[in-house]
Formats: C-alpha cells, sequence, structure tokens
C-alpha cells in the first residue's frame, strides 16, 4: 500500500508546508509565494488521481482511439487550476507592492493595522 | 421559454463588464454608471423570470447540450435550479443594484473598474446559486474571491484597505485550495463532479475515511467564505475598509452563499453516505453554530466602529444561518432560506445606512461621532428600523425564519436553539440602537475608544456639498430595509419554501430529475402554523434590546446595577486580541479549525 | 511506475520545502522558477503535456517574472521613501 | 498572538491534520488504476464528437467550455483588480508625485551587449509565430489559446530585454492591448450567446466540424481557442505594463 499511495502522500507533504510557510512568513512576498507552493499540492493530488500504468497522454494525434490514456479531466481541472493560481497571485503581490508604497513595510508584524 | 434565460443572468453581465472596461473612459463615468445599473435591472427581471419558471419545480439546464449519457454518465456542466437557489440569485441582484445606485455619488477615482467587478460579482454569485456541478461550483467561488478581493481593496489611499483584502484573499485562497483537494478526493472515488452523480455513485454504503475526508474539506472551505468560527477573521478586516455598496453584497449574500454550498453539498452529494450518523452530524454543527454566534455577538457589541460592529453582527447571524443547515431538517432549512433572504436586504440596507453616515459625517467611529448626526432623522429612523429587523421581531421576513427554525430545533429536543436566537438578536439589535442613540441623539456621554476605532476610514465622498443625503444613497437603503417587510407579503411563502425544502434534502428524487430527466409532481404546499408564539418572544427580544441599549448609553444616570453593560462594550480583551489582523494567525487559526472538525469526525462519525 | 516517475516525484516532494525555507524572496524567484521547471517536468513525465505548458510559461516564468518586477517596484518605493526622509 | 505562540498552535494542529490525511488517503484508489466513468467516456467520444484530437482541450473548450468561461473571466477580474490598485491618485498630491518620480531617477541600467540584442530581437519573431502556432491548433495537439497567450504576452518583454525601450513602450501602451483583453473575454461570451439564436443552449458547438485533424476543424473550438489567445495576451500585457509602466518612462525621459 505505501508505495501506491506515495504520491498522494507527497501532496499532504507539500500541502503541510505551504501551509507552514504561510504562517510563519515575516515577509508578505513571501507568504505569496508559500500560497503558490499550496496550490502545487492540488496539482499532485489531482494528477496522481487520473494516472494510469502505461497510459500515454490524452492526444489523438498520432495515436489511434482506444489507446489507453490517462484521464483527462484532471489535466483539465489543473489547466483551470494553473490560470486560478496565475490571476491570484497577480492580484495579491498588487496589493503587497501597494501596501509596500502606502506603509513602508511588508512585514506581517509590522502592518497590523486592524486590530481588535 | 424560461429554459432559454437560464445563462442570460450571467452572459448578460459579462458581456456588459467587458464592454465598459474597454469604452469606460470613452464614453465617461455616468455613462458606465448608467449601463451597470441597467445591467443589473435586467438581471433583477430575468432572475425573478426564472424564479417563477422554478417556483414549485426544479429546472435542469445542460450547457451545450450535453445531455447525460446512456447509464447516467454526464459530460457536460449543468444549472438546477429549485426556488431556493433562484431566489439567493434574486437577492444577488437586487443588492447588487442597490449598491451601484449608491455608489453613483462616490468613488470619483476609481477609472470606470468599479462597475465592470460588480457586475462580475454579481454574475458570478448568481451561477454559484444555479449550478449543480461540484467544479463549476469551485470555479464560480473563485471568480466571486477574485472580483470580492479587488472590490475589497478599492480605496488605495491608505494602507488599511490593502491589508484587508489581502487577509481576506489568503484566507479564502487557501479554503478554496481545501475545495479542490475534498473535489479531488470526490472525483477519485466516483469519477464524477454533477452532484446528482456524484450523489448516485456514493449511494447510501456508509461513508469511509476518504468521504469523510473530502467532506471535512469542501466544508471547512465554504465555511470559511461563510465566517464560522474559528475561520471568521477576515470577515470583520474586510468589511471595515470595503465600500459601503460593496460591503452590501459581502454580508447580505456572500457570506449566506457559504452557508448555501454547504446545505447543496452535504444534501445532494453526502446525505445517503451519512444517514447513520445525522445525529452525530447534527451536534456537531449545532455546536460550531452556537460559538460562532457567541462570539459574534459579544465582539459585534464591543465594537464601535461602526462597519466593524456591523461586520461582526453578520458573522453572529452566519452562525444561526449554520444552525438552520445543522438541524438537517426540511422545516429548519425554509426557514434558514427566508432567514437568509430577509437578513440580506436589512443588513444590506443598514451598510447603505453606515455609507450614508460616512458621507454626511465623513467618519465611522462611534465615539468621534456623539450627537454629530443630529437632524438626520431619516437615516436614524432607517437605523432603528434595521435593529427591529435584526431583533427578529415582527413585522420583518427574519421573525417567520426564526419561528421555522426553532420550532424545528424543538422537535429534536434542542430547544436551546431558541435561546442562542434570542441572545444573537437582542445583542446585535442592541448594539445597532446604541450607535443610533449615541449619533444621532446625542444622548449619553461618548462611547468609549478601542483599538479598532483608531482606524478611521477615509471618506468615500469629497465634502459633502450640500447638507442633505442624496436621494441615490437614501432611497436604495430605505427600500431595502422596506424589502425586509414585504418579503412577508409573498402568498404562501413558508408553504412554498417548505416545499422546496423538502426537495432540496431529497437526495434521489434530485438525482432522478438531473440524471434521468424525470418530472416530477408539483408538491402539494402544506397549511404553515400560527407564530404567535414567536410573535410575542420576538416582541420581547426587541424591547429587551432597546432597554440594553438605554441601559448602556444612560448607565452613568442610572446607577451601578447597568455597570455589566460597560463590561460588555469593553469586551474580553483576550479575545479581542486574537483578531490581530495577521494573516499568519489567521491561517494557524484555519488549520486549527480544519483539525479540530476533523477529529470529530473521525471520533463521532467513523 | 518508472524510476523517472519516481525521481521527479521526489525531487519535487523536496524542493517544495526549499522554496518556502528561502526566507528572502530574491532567493525564493529563483528556487520558485526552478520548483515551476520541476512541477513542469512532472506534468510532462506524467502525460500532462497541455498542463505541462502551461505550467512552464506560467509557473517557472510569468509568475517569477511578475514576482521580480513587484521586487523592483518595492525596492524602487523604498528607495524614493529613504531619499524624501532625507531631505 | 505572538510568533512563537503561533506557531506552536500551528504545530499541533498540522499534526492533527497530518494523521487525518494519512487517515483518510488510505481509501484512495491505488495510483495508476484510475477507472473513472467521466473522463473514460470522453476519450472515447471526444475525438468523434468533436473532430478534435487533444481531448484536454476538447474538454476545457467544449464539454466543459462553461469552465473556462468562467475561468477567463477570473483573469480578466483579476487584471481589472491589479490596475485599480495602481490606479493613478487623482487630485494635487498625485501630479506632485509624478514630479517626483521624474527627479529620482534609479540607475539600474543592464548592460546589453549588441549581440544579445540582435539575438533577442530574433527571438521575438519566432514567438510570435510560435504563439500564434499553439493558439491556433489547441484542438490538435498540446497547447491552445491560454498557453499560446502567454507565449504572446511574453513577447513585449523580450522587446524589453533586448534594450529596445520605445518599441517596448508602444508595444504595450497600445490600444490594442486593451482592446484584446476586454474583447477577447467578451467574445467568448458572445460565441456561448449565439448559440441561443440557433434554439441550441449556450456555448453548444455550432459551427461545422470539418475535417479531424485539420486546423480550421472542431467548430467553436478553435474559435474560442482564439478568443482566449486574445484575452490571455492582452491580460498579461496589461499587467506588465502597470509594473514597468514607470520604469520605462524614466528610462525614455533620460534618453531623450
Amino acid at each position: 500500500m505505501m508505495t501506491s499511495h506515495a504520491p498522494y502522500f507527497i501532496a499532504a507533504w507539500i500541502f503541510l508546508w505551504g501551509l507552514y510557510g504561510i504562517v510563519t512568513s515575516k515577509n508578505l512576498v513571501h507568504q505569496v509565494v508559500c500560497l503558490a507552493i499550496l496550490q502545487t499540492s492540488t496539482y499532485v493530488l489531482l494528477l496522481a488521481i487520473g494516472f494510469k500504468v502505461g497510459g500515454t497522454a490524452p492526444v489523438f494525434a498520432d495515436i489511434p482511439v482506444g489507446t489507453v490514456v490517462v484521464d483527462p479531466l484532471v489535466q483539465a481541472l489543473m489547466l483551470t487550476d494553473v490560470v486560478v493560481e496565475a490571476t491570484v497571485m497577480a492580484l495579491l503581490l498588487s496589493m503587497v507592492v501597494k501596501a509596500n508604497e502606502l506603509a513602508g513595510t511588508v512585514d506581517p508584524e509590522e502592518l497590523r493595522i486592524l486590530t481588535g | 421559454m424560461i429554459t432559454a434565460l437560464i445563462p442570460l443572468p450571467i452572459a448578460i453581465p459579462l458581456i456588459a463588464a467587458a464592454f465598459i472596461a474597454l469604452t469606460g473612459n470613452w464614453i465617461g463615468r455616468r455613462a458606465c454608471d448608467t449601463l451597470a445599473i441597467a445591467t443589473s435591472s435586467t438581471n433583477i427581471v430575468l432572475t425573478i423570470l426564472i424564479l417563477r419558471g422554478t417556483w414549485l419545480h426544479t429546472q435542469v439546464y445542460w450547457f451545450g447540450n450535453w445531455w447525460p449519457r446512456g447509464d447516467n454518465v454526464v459530460l457536460g456542466i449543468s444549472f438546477t435550479i429549485d426556488a431556493i437557489g433562484a431566489s439567493l440569485a434574486v437577492l444577488t441582484t437586487v443588492l447588487t443594484t442597490a449598491g451601484l445606485i449608491f455608489a453613483w455619488k462616490i468613488f470619483e477615482d476609481t477609472e470606470n473598474h468599479f462597475q465592470p467587478l460588480m457586475l462580475i460579482f454579481m454574475a458570478a454569485m448568481c451561477g454559484f446559486a444555479y449550478t449543480g456541478d461540484l467544479f463549476n461550483l469551485f470555479v464560480f467561488f473563485e471568480l466571486m474571491s477574485v472580483s470580492a478581493f479587488a472590490l475589497c481593496g478599492l480605496k488605495t489611499l491608505e494602507p488599511a484597505p490593502l491589508q484587508g483584502a489581502f487577509n481576506f484573499a489568503v484566507v479564502n485562497t487557501v479554503g478554496a485550495f481545501m475545495i479542490l483537494i475534498g473535489i479531488a478526493l470526490l472525483y477519485a472515488r466516483t469519477g464524477a463532479l454533477n452532484f446528482a452523480q456524484v450523489g448516485r455513485s456514493l449511494g447510501t454504503h456508509p461513508a469511509d475515511a476518504l468521504v469523510l475526508l473530502s467532506l471535512l474539506f469542501i466544508s471547512v472551505g465554504y465555511l470559511a467564505k461563510a465566517a464560522i468560527v474559528p475561520f471568521h477573521f477576515w470577515l470583520a478586516d474586510a468589511h471595515a475598509v470595503a465600500p459601503s455598496p460593496v460591503c452590501v453584497l459581502f454580508s447580505g449574500v456572500m457570506v449566506e452563499l457559504g452557508i448555501y454550498a454547504v446545505a447543496r453539498v452535504y444534501a445532494t452529494i453526502f446525505q445517503g453516505a451519512l444517514s447513520a450518523h445525522t445525529s452525530q452530524l447534527r451536534e456537531i454543527f449545532l455546536v460550531t453554530a452556537a460559538i460562532t454566534a457567541l462570539v459574534g455577538g459579544f465582539m459585534c457589541y464591543a465594537e464601535h466602529h461602526l462597519k466593524r460592529l456591523l461586520a461582526f453582527s453578520t458573522i453572529s447571524h452566519a452562525g444561526l444561518m449554520l444552525a438552520g443547515v445543522a438541524l438537517l431538517t426540511p422545516k429548519a432549512l425554509a426557514g434558514l432560506f427566508i432567514y437568509v433572504l430577509s437578513h440580506g436586504v436589512i443588513k444590506g440596507g443598514l451598510f447603505l445606512c453606515a455609507g450614508i453616515v460616512l458621507h454626511r459625517l465623513q467618519r465611522i467611529g462611534e465615539s468621534h461621532l456623539h450627537g454629530c448626526g443630529r437632524g438626520m432623522w431619516f437615516t436614524a429612523a432607517l437605523f432603528i428600523l434595521g435593529a427591529w429587523g435584526l431583533a427578529g421581531a415582527a413585522p420583518f421576513g427574519t421573525l417567520l425564519g426564526e419561528s421555522m427554525i426553532s420550532d424545528a430545533a424543538k422537535t429534536f429536543q434542542q430547544d436551546w436553539v431558541k435561546y442562542i436566537f434570542m441572545f444573537v438578536e437582542i445583542i446585535t439589535a442592541a448594539a445597532v440602537l446604541r450607535v443610533t442613540f449615541r449619533i444621532f441623539f446625542g444622548w449619553g456621554k461618548p462611547a468609549p475608544t478601542d483599538e479598532s476605532s483608531q482606524v478611521e476610514e477615509l471618506p468615500e465622498t469629497k465634502k459633502q456639498q450640500a447638507g442633505e443625503t442624496p436621494a441615490v444613497m437614501f432611497v436604495p437603503a430605505a427600500v431595502l430595509i422596506l424589502l425586509g417587510v414585504c418579503i412577508t407579503a409573498i402568498p404562501q411563502l413558508r408553504s412554498v419554501a417548505q416545499a422546496n425544502a423538502d426537495s432540496f434534502l431529497n437526495q434521489t428524487a434530485y438525482a432522478r430529475e438531473v440524471l434521468n430527466n424525470a418530472q416530477l409532481p408539483a408538491p402539494t404546499l402544506q397549511p404553515s402554523e400560527a407564530i404567535t408564539s414567536s410573535i410575542v418572544r420576538s416582541s420581547i427580544a426587541g424591547l429587551m434590546a432597546l432597554l440594553l441599549a438605554l441601559g448602556t448609553v444612560f448607565r452613568d444616570r442610572l446607577g451601578a446595577i447597568l455597570n455589566f453593560t460597560r463590561g460588555l462594550e469593553r469586551g474580553n480583551a483576550a479575545v479581542r486580541k486574537l483578531h490581530s489582523g495577521h494573516p499568519g494567525d489567521y491561517v494557524a487559526w484555519l488549520t486549527f479549525g480544519t483539525a479540530l472538525l476533523g477529529g470529530m469526525f473521525v471520533w463521532w462519525l467513523r | 511506475m518508472t524510476l523517472l516517475q519516481w525521481t521527479i516525484l521526489l525531487l519535487v516532494a523536496v524542493v517544495a520545502p526549499g522554496v518556502v525555507l528561502s526566507r528572502d524572496p530574491k532567493e525564493q524567484v529563483v528556487t520558485l522558477s526552478f520548483y515551476g521547471l520541476l512541477c513542469g517536468l512532472m506534468f510532462f513525465i506524467f502525460q500532462a503535456p497541455d498542463v505541462a505548458l502551461s505550467q512552464i510559461t506560467i509557473g517557472a516564468v510569468m509568475l517569477p517574472l511578475m514576482i521580480m518586477l513587484a521586487l523592483t517596484k518595492m525596492r524602487r518605493q523604498n528607495i524614493r521613501r529613504k531619499r524624501e526622509a532625507k531631505r | 498572538m505572538s510568533s512563537r505562540s503561533r506557531v506552536v498552535l500551528f504545530l499541533v494542529s498540522a499534526a492533527g491534520l497530518a494523521a487525518i490525511f494519512a487517515w483518510g488517503f488510505r481509501d484512495l484508489p491505488p495510483m495508476g488504476d484510475y477507472r473513472g466513468p467521466y473522463g473514460y467516456a470522453l476519450t472515447q467520444v471526444a475525438v468523434y464528437e468533436r473532430h478534435a484530437t487533444d481531448v484536454v482541450n476538447a474538454i476545457n473548450y467544449d464539454y466543459r467550455g462553461f469552465d473556462t468561461l468562467e475561468e477567463e473571466f477570473i483573469l480578466f477580474a483579476s487584471v481589472m483588480g491589479v490596475l485599480l490598485i495602481f490606479r493613478p491618485a487623482k487630485g494635487g498630491k498625485g501630479d506632485d508625485d509624478e514630479k517626483k518620480k521624474r527627479q529620482t531617477q534609479i540607475d539600474d541600467d543592464l548592460p546589453i551587449s549588441d549581440s544579445l540584442r540582435v539575438s533577442m530581437q530574433g527571438m521575438a519573431g519566432i514567438m510570435i509565430v510560435f504563439g500564434v502556432y499553439i493558439a491556433a491548433h489547441g484542438q490538435l495537439t498540446p497547447g491552445g489559446g491560454f498557453q499560446g497567450g502567454v507565449i504572446l504576452a511574453s513577447v513585449p518583454l523580450v522587446v524589453y530585454l533586448s534594450g529596445n525601450w520605445r518599441a517596448f513602450e508602444q508595444i504595450i501602451s497600445n490600444p490594442l492591448v486593451k482592446i484584446a483583453e476586454c474583447g477577447g473575454a467578451a467574445g467568448y461570451a458572445v460565441i456561448g450567446i449565439s448559440a441561443l439564436f440557433f434554439g441550441a443552449h449556450f456555448l453548444t458547438n455550432i459551427v461545422p466540424l470539418g475535417v479531424t485533424g485539420d486546423p480550421f476543424s472542431a467548430g467553436t473550438i478553435a474559435l474560442i481557442s482564439l478568443s482566449v489567445g486574445a484575452e490571455v495576451t492582452g491580460g498579461f500585457v496589461l499587467l506588465m505594463h502597470v509594473y514597468l509602466q514607470e520604469i520605462i518612462e524614466e528610462r525614455l525621459g533620460k534618453k531623450s
């Protein structure tokens, strides 16, 4: 069981490291990057779920229909996921840059404006 | 006829958003406003037509004509619309229109990016309420989130809005990835994404660890959106800094959609698999709901930043709504959605009133504004009406919802839920009344200052030009609050809600409608029960709220017996300190909550 | 699964904490770009060429680039702030 | 919370979460043996029904095209949000800032050799061809509107690295960029709506499907792929514009 499930545990491992990075971060840019790492855990999980031993890519340009291929649907989900990642990160980064312009710091410890 | 309209509430605002974004600088601000308001008004009409078409039976719409194949394999994406989802879409469009009209006079420097984002936000929330596909729900969730993050950080002249938006974005994005993990797990098990197909595939086999884990992640993700303790921290930050018309949407419908998603996913997917553990699940979620209601209520009374106060009242009401789901019975669910609709318009109206205060008086902290609002009688009247609505008293629609949920709780020997409702109603209504008495009447001594009221919000408008509230601000606020009353005038409201809640919780019927294109017979409407006892109880709650507010304001004159209000108003220092504005803290709490909820699942549902 | 597949999975599992633990954002741009490339490779090896292509363009190029641009912009803001403080 | 108590809280909960992961993941099917009905059905029917050889793109732009429509608007909303956050401040204060910007120039010129410059410009040409190829052949081979769009969006960047700042400035501030972004996004929704006029449901593939393997096959898949390509190109160029505008203005001001 261990080897056949190892990729799933790698996904969980990356997920927890991403959370750790966000929690301990002392720089908002670093925090955004950790969020991106957190997201890659979902890629690994989806990839591992849809994989088939001996399967090829689901592109029938050179291979006949009916060949064993890996699950195409998880790949479609991952594509959406990649786009979502890029856009959310772009938005978050712009918030960090603007906050730095206005407050002069990107350390969440120093940036505590909203409390209580 | 209705079928052709179904994609339009999503497609039309998206096209309009792209058009406004492209031509905004040429056609000018007013044309953009007009176009945006016209689009959202069109959407009101469309969503109401769809609501009429789905009043007593579900409509299924397959995008790209991809009907399910042979032995129930779904190839495309479906919208599966019942009256509950459709009415949430109506709420969304009404609140968006009110927000857009309110924004007519404010935001002079947003370069016409505000209106497209509002339209996208609206389209996303409509789609979220309509969809019948697990992954599509996630994509709408992300679309909703991204436009919400951008709208939240709108006021870029000071760092606070950016920090609020950042905290909001980090917590919600982590939640979104959890949802995605949950979806991946379900896909691994069932190889399907449509609610109906996933649900049928899981069937009634007792849930194993994988199913419980996916339930855990999906519900944590959506509960983070719904601001359930301990995932609620972002909400106060985001509401304190977001512009008032945006807060209307955040509090009025976005948070509620989080609750709706949990209910929908549970009802269509997990219900059969967890049928043996319903009572344990009920207890877990009821306790979570009660904690949320209590924390939100106490924090609400301890706040002196007007918007933050309203934000915590939303958290506390989100707790009540979760209680409506947690009972896992049609009656509570019917009550919940009546409650969501009436709370949405009332809270939206109150946030618009807060926007009026900010416009007229240029500040938002209760302690700075003591007596400044004398003469704004109409706004004061709206605040008092809104407080009465929050108290769940007649003639507001909140009364109907509350009484149905409390009745349902009684049948499960969970009578204490009633007292949680009473507590939340009293304390949130009293907080709003207290603010009204101090700001508009100038009664008693000025409010004490606290940490959060130090953060003053930059006004959304330049110095007031005239000494009157413009009609474009006052009318939407008044209309929203009055809609909270009008909702009770819908004929057979409770019976229809009950019939819809019955089919909402009927997993097999749902699957047959979606997968086998079955036409179920229209339900027979049951007459609804009398609510005399609830009227009495809620009137008592309203009166007690009034007394509490008066007691707080005049405590120095009335003697030592009222000193407890000082403590209430100061709040618990330790709990306040937890709301630290640090995204790392919030994510640590999110992890904590997930682990705790997961632990309870392992312990009781295994 | 083949040895190649195991190797790339383990590499990803080792580099991810590395990116998290490189605390200096400038350093992180490099490690993140490397990590993005590894992920792209992983997608190729696991027969997902579509995702691999977008991951390499996004994860290995666009995202690190945006972070670099953001860091540049922030550095300029900080220098400007210091000059104003001196004045 | 102090940073220590935060880490302690996190580590305790993360340990719990790890245990829950381990407990739940045991029940996943072993890797490499996936048998879900949805993906399998699609691999069987997609090529016949859509005349598209790349099943992933057939899913993204047809079977689940509605997801992709929202996904494009996620990108659109996020670009809109970035523009909103970096909008120039209006009023007197903003004008002062503009002046200050001019005064505080920072030297960070890249030393660029002529050979690099020429090769960069050559590369830009190759990338345009490559990007358009990828975007136009989404239904046949891996790639598609999104990937092609990102490649096209990095063309101005190569121009920037070649040191031709004026050309770069002209590219990124061209109104065509915004037209591509908004037009591409709206175009997708319009393609979807146009199916309604033929009595079909939203996003139905109503264009003739053509011959499998042909560049203009697969009906709306190719059209959608192109409009996504336009939107993604425009969106990412706008993002770059936001970050590089200030630097470019200074450089051009200094040179002239």
